[in-house]
């Protein structure tokens, strides 16, 4: 987020306190959704290998023991088990997801009204996209 | 970078386009010399998992051992089969094999890793000399463009 | 000056798009390097399960659990994969080319308006 | 950090709360600070108090990391015991069955036969004996000191950032307000 203030700028436009305290915020809310975003890929790739690995329970014969990650380990689970466990982890998966999704999309509201105001002022001298 | 490296006409470059080589050169000095130290850490734990392969088979069966679960966890356990280890192939793949067979998969591994470090060692001792040559020829263009200067 | 201004800006567009490409053939050569490492290790997979028997019990990890697998579909899949990684390569390898080529040109232009600049300046110089 | 620039005009007091790291002055009057420190002197001083800053948020960054990669391995453990406890807790007797890790790439099997304990590996050669829920308590707790941590390192993180951002629109303002005056005057620049 270096420079967000144009160098060279032809207006003369005051900066006050109050919108310095916006710039910051700005810059804080970019980080904080940057960060979400990370956790919900990542996230959402461990569900995926969390469906995947349901769809295949299902395959297995129901007699058939599979070995369970725990830990660094693997502990021997009968099948319904595993499928249990699995189907626990995909809802705690799905809640902390629909968690970060909220969180991020409260910075991106506020990121967006924080733009409008400090576009307003500024006009074209501020730059607050996101990718440089 | 060049394609013929060994045959790099350096007495022909100028003192920038010489700086250029010596600090590419350097930087991959540099990366080499962290891919060797990776390759031998790797090459160590392969090499020690074979050793760990070989002396499982000599526990008893039933022998009471503490047994990690994680890299904190212990808990009390009996060993069940001294004969027989699951080995982990890569890419989400593993097999059951004899003792002795996975004894053979690590050596097959460490052959291979191996034969990196063999590479990567040569092609560090290549890149050193090449960083040596620039350096010498280097200076020597900046002496002569200093006594050109003060004359 | 006009035309100069005019040449100038022209001469930075392209330049600007040059750099862009960089930053793809950046992307391209990660990908490269990625698939590559992949290859290997998916080389060395098929490898060991050629050298199993063919009882040989097979688990493959599918998120938290590992499921019994057979011997030869595991061999299928592992070759499946790797002819994907490989059809990949050679997508990327024909993307870097076409990039190449693109760079090239770019360059010339380049090279064709610094030209007409220097011209240019000489002209305005003269007048 | 070698130069000796001197910021005490740069930055308030001492902010205890973080650290020590000073609070960056915002300039609310760009011109006197210029008419009374000199737009070079001003625009160095700044620099060199954002090169600080960048320094103290790199060192925080780093300290950050660890602890992200402590929290998902603690949380690691508590699933383990909890794996445990409820085996223990439920009406099977059998033993569990486990392929554990005796190296790099290599399993085998071991029975673990029904118990409420655990060890844990405290680190500096200490291995302690536990109680399911005592050894969830204990890690639970330190799982909660990493998170409050992390969470304070937060807040100097976003301190730091806040000193940076108010740093550089400080600079770009000195900067800005320069050239407007070169402007206004050319004759006046040599």
């Amino acid at each position: 987020m270096s420079g967000m203030l144009k160098k060279e700028d032809e207006s003369e436009k005051n900066v006050t306190l109050e919108d310095q305290q916006k710039i910051n915020q700005f810059s804080r809310l970019l980080n904080e959704k940057l960060e979400l975003q990370a956790f919900l890929s990542v996230r959402k790739d461990l569900h995926q290998l969390y469906d995947d690995a349901s769809d295949e329970l299902m395959l297995a014969a129901d007699n058939e023991k599979v070995q369970f990650a725990v830990g660094d380990a693997f502990i021997f689970t009968a099948k319904d088990e595993a499928e249990e466990t699995v189907e626990q982890c995909k809802t705690e998966i799905v809640r902390t997801m629909e968690d970060s999704q909220k969180k991020y999309d409260n910075k991106v509201e506020s990121m967006t009204q924080l733009k409008t105001e400090l576009y307003a002022k500024f006009g074209n001298s501020i730059n607050l996209e996101e990718e440089a | 970078m060049e394609s013929q490296e060994g045959t790099l006409p350096l007495g022909s470059l100028n003192i920038e386009q010489l700086q250029n080589v010596q600090k590419s050169t350097e930087q991959e000095v540099q990366s080499l010399t962290e891919q060797l130290t990776q390759l031998t850490t790797a090459q160590q734990r392969i090499l020690s998992s074979k050793r760990l392969a070989k002396e499982f088979g000599k526990q008893p069966e039933g022998k009471e051992i503490l047994l990690p679960l994680s890299g904190s966890v212990y808990v009390q356990g009996k060993l069940c089969d001294t004969s027989t280890a699951m080995v982990d192939l890569g890419t989400g793949y593993y097999a059951l094999k004899t003792l002795e067979e996975a004894e053979e998969y690590f050596q097959r591994r460490a052959a291979v890793i191996k034969d990196n470090v063999d590479k990567g060692t040569q092609a560090l001792v290549q890149r050193r000399q090449m960083y040596e040559a620039v350096t010498s020829v280097l200076q020597q263009k900046m002496a002569a463009a200093q006594r050109q200067g003060a004359s | 000056m006009g035309s100069m201004a005019k040449t100038k800006s022209e001469l930075e567009k392209v330049i600007a798009e040059v750099r862009d490409m960089q930053k793809d053939v950046g992307k391209i050569t990660n990908q490269q390097i990625n698939l590559n490492s992949q290859l290997t290790e998916n080389r060395l997979v098929e490898q060991e399960l050629s050298l199993l028997k063919d009882d040989a019990e097979v688990f493959k990890l599918i998120g938290p659990v590992l499921i019994k697998q057979d011997l030869l579909e595991a061999k299928g899949n592992v070759s499946k994969r790797i002819n994907f990684i490989t059809s990949e390569m050679k997508r990327t390898d024909d993307q870097m080319a076409l990039l190449e080529q693109k760079q090239e040109t770019k360059r010339k232009q380049i090279m064709d308006l610094q030209m007409k600049l220097q011209e240019q300046a000489k002209q305005g110089a003269v007048q | 950090m070698g130069d000796e620039a001197d910021l005490s005009w740069v930055v308030h007091g001492h902010a205890d709360e973080h650290f020590g790291i000073p609070k960056v002055i915002f300039f609310d009057d760009v011109e006197k600070v210029v008419k009374e420190h000199e737009v070079q002197n001003t625009l160095q001083n700044l620099t060199a108090l954002f090169q600080r800053y960048k320094f103290w948020e790199t060192k925080f960054m780093k300290n950050k990391q660890g602890l992200q990669q402590k929290i998902p391995d603690v949380k690691r453990t508590i699933d383990v015991v909890k794996t445990l406890q409820k085996r223990s807790n439920s009406d099977i007797d059998e033993p569990i069955t486990t392929r554990f890790e005796l190296g790099d790439q290599i399993y085998v099997k071991a029975e673990i036969p029904k118990s409420d304990s655990v060890s844990l590996w405290l680190g500096a050669n200490v291995m302690i004996e536990y109680k399911h829920e005592e050894a969830i308590e204990l890690l639970q707790k330190n799982l909660e000191t990493a998170e409050t941590n992390l969470e304070h390192l937060e807040s100097h993180l976003n301190f730091i950032r806040d000193q940076v951002n108010v740093t550089e629109v400080n600079m770009t303002r000195v900067y800005n307000y320069d050239v407007l005056q070169r402007r206004k005057q050319p004759e006046a620049s040599e």
